[in-house]
């Protein structure tokens, strides 16, 4: 679905992305992680066309979406989330879904005068879907709270909730678990599967949770320093020394220096 | 020698004037520049708040000068600068307990702080206007030139004049001693530092201690000092009048964000650029191509680009053509 | 943070049905200070205002499209106004025919080869490879065309400014009736606000605000020195009215008849008839206005505007595509701006470079909108009402201050006289200290955004 | 803030009125001392606190939390239990129209936020937690902004704890990867050297490795004396380590006990920590 | 015992607001002596009300023209001063409302053919004129290039253009003609321009305490010119407080004669308190007499009734009338002779009612002004 071919992001001298090449199979839940500062929302940014590639190419089904504008991804059905929540702060929660699906006759000027009737139904039909969001995500008692005073783990079920609202053909999730409680973590989880299962939505994930990592995904691509640095199943990557040093660890030192304290 | 006229005429109608002129803008954008810089917000007030140090520093040199005190070959207003500094210090921190803290208490926009500021350049307009009037005012004294055309000319023997106002040459030396002074200060003192803490993030600069009262009361007075300097330098050179203070805000803020905002260095940069492009591309080169064309050969026209009706103009013109290629100006300035 | 959830938006289209009595209130209040106006004053002076404040609305509700819609700091406001001015010397006025004999042709002539230089510098610019040859190619189109224009331009432009200088000296307009120059200003405003949308939106709010005030001060500069299009600082007066003239009125049977059968002066009764018939002109036009903005503030557009608003970035994340609905909003409050300049400029009947001032056509329509409220038409339209109404009437009610504040004085004591003789200051003075009253009391704005 | 195409750009200040002006709004009761309650005794104390943001309704409702020296305690619950206004209400942060906060035995219910930086509490907020435009050194230098002491040996101590900080020492912290931005926002706290640490999830976004030297670095700060009190979704890893935990529910305290007795409780398992 | 009320719009606030409060009390003078003296229409007194032009909005200058006449009824209007305002007061409130308006300082040549209805009349001559008498001072003190630079509105535009056609059809050459914008912060770039298109004087065809004093300033600080000429909107004792003896030798002309009204209307100034020499002053105290005594007249107080005499009392035959000697006017008109007001401006109005034109050529010697002549 989405090939990345030798891409390079650089900040000035600094090289963000280094020569990432990969590829997110059709139908894949694909993980994405890898240290704090490897390049993993860069990339995401450089594929959703937020920023502007340094050198490389990305193909999406066989085409070359390479510095597209966004919203013309978005089209495309490749939708992402932001890992700093980016909500839409003065707009209800309600509205910061109802704004999402593209191709709204209510948008074009014209019908706003004379094109009322259609208008009304179209909007019968997505607020009651975005009710069902909202009530998925366990927030239907903040339809109508402005987005901007919600608490930050609900500003990310919001995030979430947005690419829910369309069929998308890819969708992008830049640490949607995050400051999400672990229980509805697994909900969520639960709803990508589905998604992923009913309606062939294909998923790369940012995730530093590998327990969430573990049930959902396969393949899992660990990036480092801009770089791809291992790629395969959960259970390969848990085992692999390089992702280990570099990003998994060994545990807390101080565990058991803190049970002999107590003992 | 026609080369030394050419370059003479050059120096004389084109680069000391535009010099100067950039260095009088760049004062002013200094002040603009810092209240965008840490209180975030495009201060209309800050022309009228030139006028108002400048007419303290007018009325106290006038008593200085009554009491038969001058500062010799400079200007006795330097002399008065330090009160009408304290003055206008003053004032603006009265203005900003009496107006802006309120707004910064509730989080207001920005764009409510411009509007804000535009009642306070009311206010300070009609104050003003009251006490000193709307009469031009000179009150320039000392030695008026470093050097003039006539001295020049006769010293040298060339053909063309060379003149060097003292004023211009304080002016310069101010600029570019305040702009070195407030470069070091954000960037190098804790007070500094603390007044971007404040400017980046309010809320965690008060989780770190920061007094936030104290970080405005000393943009303030910053800001009072350069108004007050960047107004009196201008009226000595020129000469003092409310309305044309009013007017010097707009290619003050052109400066302040053509340079970047926030930025001081921009501030220079961006005065400089305003006042040479207004001074350079409408300047009218027949002369110096007289001088150096060979033989007797005289130039039809002008030879100017574009007529001087056009130098406001011109000078946005090239503003636009820079923003186009940098949006947020010469040094990447902030944006709110 | 006062947010009641609004449960009546509803499917978001229903009008909002709640009355909003403090809208309705602070509506009220201002028809008072106007009907106030015209009992302690006159009529006239009321129906003066009122007109103005009418175009003074139409401008904030542009305004408000940019800033409250869309939140572009859109401070060339004064540049559409006067191209607006402009369409309606160019729509009304009879054609010069002897200046177009001169070298109106020529000029246009010139103008179209000035264009074609840019469109062919822009097409270089966008077909060769970078690189030194582009940049000659460039250089060579754009210089060259500079000066082939001004050699077709120049002489041109020398030969219609000295047709009659005194009267005319320009090439005149179309001859048509001046109520078509209100599209055109929005036409013609909305032709320049593409130019430069295309160009300038990508800046951001205190970059574009310089930009905009920076183009708003070219536009100024061009009607100020280009005599053959305008007359430039010479000033085109004698506008054609789209209503009768008072002195026509005053001699008309009818009109003398009428006035009579209500008991008014035929003088004072003309001149109020005059006036209301710019009045209803433009009541319609403002209805007209609210009436489009409103349906679309409250529709999925105007959601949609509101998302772009809050977050461009995520926006366009989610398909908005965010450039194009800039440039779409600044055309359009552009337009709505252009056509109040045009009916300014009617209602003048005559077009002033000079008058155009950043203060009073930019400063004072952005005062107007946040005083109002910004992201509220109602709000816009209510600032208009109110800040033009302060605008006029500061004046006397400066002198009153004054009055009030020396009347303690000692009658002659020399701080009496003194600000006696200042008292003309007091306007701008009360203007600052009222706007900064409201906007204490209200900080955002007198009808919030809901 | 330079940069429009920048996506970790945000605001200045989290736009939410209340960090900065508690009890902004008309509510009229005094604040905290004139209910206050007092049902324990502990070194930092969030007792029975009820309130919420300006006049809004309440989110807290007797909502007691506590903290003594050596002591970390942790605040898990689902999103928008209250976990972050709990803290905030104990920073100052917002209208406490009930219950008392007290440091040290000291009612500090009336305090403004800068005063309780003074006395010694240093908080992380969950968002906008850095000065993005400023340098990750001048960051830190911002933490000690209160100290008039060499602040050099305690920086030397944050970058031991996270190296990447100091590669990027001089880089705008605004440019960093939302996990170094953590680090950032954790490390700007440590340099107060405070004496009561308050931190709003630490680790959200931080990779495993980060999290575990995170967690390794409260415990030692921790052993030196100094209360941490923190909220967690990462709850299973920091209930390891708590000395104790609350469970928040819907503004109210649902469950409490030591980190093990949480951890073992099959019904906080299933509701709160993901089974 | 009637009373009436006058209304004076001038630019209190705006570009010009220095010139207006001297214009003001020129005018309030003259309806202070009328009034005082008890004489006009049997005892009719007579106050002034101010109005704000603000110089340059047309809008502001309309509503404050209509407030003057709708609400506080005046009966006559002196105003207001610069052209482009004057224009839209007149077209949109005078004209509608029948009402009489004396500007004392729209030189505008468009002026002249304005459409009035016969309401309006000027104290100032039209700009057509002092092109000519320019030309000719200038050319009479053998300098034959000059550079002008004029401040951009009708009024400057208008005296560069007819001074260029008058110089050069005498045989002079006109080297360079730019404007300068009021209010300016910096003229180097004009005069940059100025200098090199070079000439033996500058001409000045601005405002004293505007862009004019400027442009004069940088001028002599780069040493460009050393000789300049002054068209009216310069000639004050502003420019030799400003200058003083560095602009010797330079010199000009603005509208006046060697009448003794300019000379007793000076020193009635200075009496009252403010500068009598202050431009245009003269000219406002003219336009409120010239008012008032056509009341007097035609013995109505109602504009359409007097607007008929304005131009026969402004014009011989008649008994001279002075500043100061308003009252003998009225006295006379009362008793049914004929006056022929000269005023402080030595008022003939001509042509649609506009200030003939006679000018006084004064030069800077000695860091003072001198007149030197009368054209
Ligand atoms: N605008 C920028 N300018 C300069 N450097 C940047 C910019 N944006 C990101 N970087 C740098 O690029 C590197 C990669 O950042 P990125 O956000 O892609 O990391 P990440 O893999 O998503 O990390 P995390 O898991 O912490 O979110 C970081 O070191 C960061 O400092
Ligand atoms: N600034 C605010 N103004 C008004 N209400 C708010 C504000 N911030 C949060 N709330 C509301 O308060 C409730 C508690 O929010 P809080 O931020 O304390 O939750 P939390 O427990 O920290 O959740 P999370 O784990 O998602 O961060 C939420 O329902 C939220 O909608
Ligand atoms: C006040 C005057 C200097 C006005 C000028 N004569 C004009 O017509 O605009
Ligand atoms: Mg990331
Ligand atoms: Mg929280």
């Amino acid at each position: 679905m989405i090939i990345v071919q030798d891409l390079h992001k650089h900040f000035g001298g600094f090289h963000a992305v280094d020569g990432a090449s990969l590829t997110i199979e059709t139908g894949s839940i694909t993980a994405l992680i890898g240290p704090n500062g490897a390049g993993k929302t860069t990339l995401f940014n450089v594929i959703a066309g937020v920023l502007p590639p340094t050198s490389g190419r990305v193909v999406m089904d066989g085409e070359d979406i390479t510095g597209l504008p966004p919203h013309v991804l978005f089209s495309k059905g490749l939708l992402r989330t932001f890992q700093i929540a980016h909500e839409f702060h003065s707009m209800t929660c309600r509205e910061n879904l109802m704004m999402v699906p593209a191709g709204q006759s209510g948008e074009t000027l014209w019908n706003t005068w004379f094109g009322r009737k259609r208008i009304a139904d179209e909007e019968r039909a997505l607020r009651a879907k975005a009710d069902e969001v909202l009530e998925f995500l366990t927030i239907e008692h903040l339809a109508d709270h402005p987005a901007g005073q919600v608490s930050g783990g609900q500003k990310k079920l919001l995030e979430l909730g947005r690419t829910m609202m369309v069929d998308a053909k890819i969708v992008f999730l830049d640490e949607v678990g995050a400051g999400v409680n672990r229980t509805l973590l697994n909900t969520i989880g639960d709803a990508i599967i589905r998604l992923n299962r009913e309606r062939g939505y294909t998923f790369c994930v940012i995730e530093h949770d590998m327990d969430f990592i573990g049930r959902l995904c396969d393949p899992v691509i660990v990036m480092a320093e801009g770089k791809v640095l291992a790629q395969g199943t959960i259970d390969e990557i848990k085992a692999d020394e390089a992702v280990i040093e570099a990003y998994l660890g060994t545990g807390l030192k101080n565990k058991d220096k803190l049970e002999g304290a107590e003992a | 020698m026609d080369i030394l006229n050419a370059f003479v005429t050059l120096l004389n109608f084109v680069i000391i004037p535009a010099t100067a002129y950039g260095a009088q803008l760049a004062l002013g954008a200094l002040g603009v520049t810092l209240i965008y810089g840490i209180l975030r917000f495009s201060n209309f007030a800050h022309g009228d708040t030139m006028a108002f140090g400048t007419m303290v520093v007018i009325l106290c040199t006038w008593g200085l000068q009554g009491a038969g005190i001058t500062l010799g070959p400079l200007p006795t207003a330097l002399l008065a600068l330090p009160v009408g500094i304290a003055i206008t210090g003053l004032l603006v921190i009265g203005t900003d307990r009496a107006v802006y803290r309120f707004y910064r208490a509730k989080k207001a926009k920005p764009v409510i702080f411009v509007i804000a500021s535009l009642g306070v350049m009311f206010i300070m307009n009609g104050i003003v206007r009251f006490i000193i009037g709307v009469d031009d005012q000179r009150f320039a004294d000392g030695e008026r030139f470093i050097i003039s055309a006539r001295t020049f000319r006769d010293m040298t023997g060339l053909e063309e004049g060379l003149a060097f106002r003292t004023s211009q040459g304080l002016t310069i030396v101010v600029a570019i001693i305040a702009v070195v002074l407030l470069f070091w200060f954000l960037n190098r003192t804790r007070t500094g530092k603390s007044m971007r803490a404040f400017s980046d993030n309010e809320d965690l600069a008060l989780l770190s201690g920061i007094n936030p009262e104290r970080v405005v009361m000393i943009t303030w007075l910053i800001v009072a000092a350069l108004a007050t300097t960047a107004g009196t330098l201008y009226g000595l050179d020129k000469s003092f009048k409310a309305f044309t203070y009013f007017q010097l805000l707009l290619p003050i803020f052109a400066a302040a964000i053509v340079g970047g905002l926030g930025n001081p260095v921009g501030a220079i940069l961006g005065g400089f650029l305003i006042a040479f492009s207004e001074v350079g591309v409408t300047y009218a080169f027949r002369k110096v191509v007289e001088y150096l064309a060979p033989g007797d050969w005289q130039p039809e026209g002008l030879l100017q680009l574009l007529s001087t009706d056009y130098k406001f103009a011109v000078s946005f013109a090239i503003l636009l053509i820079v923003l186009l290629f940098r949006p947020t100006g010469i040094m990447k300035g902030k944006s709110v | 943070m006062t947010t009641t959830p609004d449960t009546a938006r509803g499917p978001a289209m229903a009008p909002a049905k709640r009355v909003d009595t403090r809208a309705i209130l602070l509506f009220a209040f201002v028809a008072c200070l106007f009907v106030g106006t015209g009992v302690l004053q006159s009529w006239n002076t009321t129906l003066s205002i009122f007109n103005m404040a009418l175009v003074g609305a139409i401008m904030a509700l542009g305004v408000n499209m940019q800033w409250g819609y869309a939140g572009l700091f859109n401070v060339g406001v004064m540049g559409f106004v006067a191209l607006g001015g402009l369409a309606a010397v160019l729509v009304s006025m009879d054609p010069v025919d002897e200046a177009w004999a001169a070298g109106g042709l020529q000029i246009l002539l010139a103008l179209v080869l000035g264009a074609a230089t840019i469109v062919l510098a822009i097409l270089a610019y966008a077909r060769l490879a970078a690189g030194p040859l582009r940049t000659l190619a460039m250089l060579v189109i754009l210089i060259g065309g500079f000066f082939l224009f001004r050699a077709v331009f120049d002489p041109a432009v020398a030969r219609v400014e000295a047709v009659n200088p005194a009267s005319t000296g320009y090439l005149g307009g179309l001859g048509l009736p001046v109520i078509l120059a209100w599209p055109m200003g929005g036409v013609l405003a909305a032709g320049a606000a593409w130019l430069i949308g295309k160009t300038a939106l990508g800046l951001r709010s205190d970059y574009l605000a310089i930009a905009t005030l920076g183009i708003a001060e070219i536009i100024i500069a061009v009607m100020k020195n280009e005599d053959w299009l305008a007359r430039g600082v010479k000033n085109v007066t004698t506008i054609p009215r789209p209503v009768p003239y008072e002195v026509d009125l005053q001699q008309s049977q009818w009109f003398i008849d009428l006035a009579d059968r209500l008991g008014a002066d035929v003088i004072t009764f003309s001149s109020i008839f005059v006036k209301l018939c710019y009045a209803s002109l433009f009541i319609v036009v403002l209805l007209a206005l609210i009436w489009l903005s409103e349906k679309a503030w409250n529709s999925p557009w105007g959601r949609m505007m509101r998302a772009i608003r809050d977050n461009e970035v995520s926006a366009s994340a989610m398909g908005k595509d965010v450039k194009a609905r800039h440039l779409q909003v600044f055309v359009l409050g552009s337009a709505v701006i252009g056509m109040a300049g045009a009916m300014m400029t009617t209602l003048d009947s005559q077009l002033v470079p000079g008058t155009y001032q950043p203060l009073r056509f930019t400063f004072l329509v952005w005062v107007m909108v946040i005083v109002g409220g910004s992201g509220n038409n109602w709000g816009a339209v209510l600032g208009g009402f109110l800040i033009w109404w302060l605008w006029i009437q500061v004046e006397p009610l400066g002198a009153l201050l004054m009055q009030g504040i020396t009347a303690g004085m000692d009658a002659d004591s020399w701080l009496r006289a003194h600000l006696l003789d200042s008292v003309a200051h007091m306007r701008l003075l009360t203007m600052g200290l009222i706007l900064l009253l409201v906007l204490r009391f209200s900080p955002r704005g007198l009808i919030p955004e809901r | 803030m330079s940069d429009t195409s920048n996506p970790y750009q945000n605001d200045r200040g989290n736009k939410d009125l209340s960090i900065t002006r508690p009890g902004t709004g008309t509510l009229s009761s005094s604040p905290g001392t004139g209910h206050a309650m007092n049902t324990s005794q502990a070194f930092l104390i969030g007792d029975t606190m009820t309130g919420g943001y300006g006049n809004g309704p309440d989110i807290l409702h007797d909502c007691t939390i506590a903290v003594n020296p050596g002591e970390i305690a942790v605040i898990v619950g689902p999103n928008g239990a209250g976990k972050s206004t709990a803290m905030k209400a104990v920073f100052g942060m917002l209208n406490v129209r009930q219950g008392s906060v007290r440091l040290d035995g000291e009612d500090i219910t009336d305090l403004t936020p800068q005063a309780r930086v003074a006395k010694g509490m240093g908080f992380v907020p969950q968002t906008n937690n850095i000065f993005a435009s400023m340098t990750v050194e001048e960051n830190l230098e911002m933490g000690a902004f209160i100290r008039r002491d060499d602040i050099r040996e305690t920086m030397e101590q944050v970058y031991d704890l996270f190296p990447i900080l100091k590669d990027k020492r001089r880089q705008p912290a605004g440019e960093l990867s939302g996990g170094q931005r953590q680090q950032v926002a954790v490390g700007r706290a440590l340099m107060t050297r405070p004496k009561v640490l308050m931190l709003d999830e630490p680790t959200a976004g931080v990779s495993p490795i980060v999290m575990d030297e995170l967690f390794d670095r409260i415990i030692e700060v921790s052993r030196t004396g100094i209360p941490i009190l923190m909220v967690e979704q990462n709850a299973r890893q920091a209930l390891e380590i708590a000395d104790k935990g609350y469970v928040l529910v819907q503004g109210r305290n649902a469950h409490t006990g030591t980190g093990k007795e949480l951890l073992a409780d099959p019904q906080v398992r299933r509701s709160f920590l993901g089974g | 015992q009637e009373s009436i009320s006058l209304g004076v719009i001038l630019g209190f606030t705006g570009p010009l607001e220095s010139l207006a409060p001297g214009m003001a009390s020129g005018a309030e003078l003259a309806i202070a002596e009328v009034s005082g003296s008890g004489l006009l229409l049997g005892g009719t007194t007579v106050t002034p009300v101010r109005g704000d032009s603000t110089c340059i909005d047309a809008s502001a200058a309309t509503a404050a023209a209509e407030r003057l006449i709708t609400s506080d009824g005046v009966s006559g209007i002196v105003g207001a001063d610069c052209s482009g305002v004057t224009t839209a007061v007149l077209t949109n409130v005078a004209v509608p409302n029948g009402m009489v308006m004396i500007s004392p300082s729209a030189t505008s040549p468009a002026l002249s053919t304005a459409e009035d209805n016969g309401l309006f009349f000027r104290t100032a001559p039209s700009d057509a004129r002092q092109g000519v008498v320019m030309s000719e001072i200038i050319l009479g003190r053998g300098i034959d290039t000059v550079a002008v630079t004029y401040t951009n509105n009708d009024y400057g535009l208008g005296l560069a253009d007819s001074f260029q056609a008058a110089f050069t059809e005498m045989g002079g050459t006109v080297t360079l003609v730019a404007a300068h914008e009021d209010g300016r912060a910096d003229y180097s770039a004009e005069v940059g321009a100025l200098a090199s298109a070079g000439g033996d004087a500058l001409v000045v065809a601005g405002y004293v305490d505007q862009g004019g004093s400027g442009i004069v300033q940088a001028a002599l600080d780069s040493g460009a010119f050393e000789t300049f000429v002054f068209p009216d909107g310069m000639v004050s004792q502003a420019l030799v407080d400003n200058f003083g003896a560095d602009i010797d030798g330079s010199f000009g002309q603005n509208p006046g004669t060697d009448s003794e009204g300019a000379a007793i209307f000076q020193g009635m100034a200075t009496a009252a308190g403010f500068d009598g020499t202050s431009p245009f002053s003269a000219e406002a105290y003219d336009a409120a007499a010239l008012i008032l005594l056509a009341m007097q007249a035609a013995g109505s107080t109602v504009p359409s009734e007097y607007a008929g005499s304005v131009m026969d009392v402004a014009n011989a035959p008649g008994e001279p009338i002075l500043p100061g000697e308003l009252a003998r006017g009225l006295e006379l008109l009362a008793a049914g002779q004929d006056i022929d007001y000269v005023g402080a401006s030595a008022v003939e109005l001509i042509g649609a009612g506009e200030s003939a034109g006679n000018y006084r050529e004064i030069e800077i010697q000695g860091g003072a002004l001198t007149v030197v002549g009368f054209r």
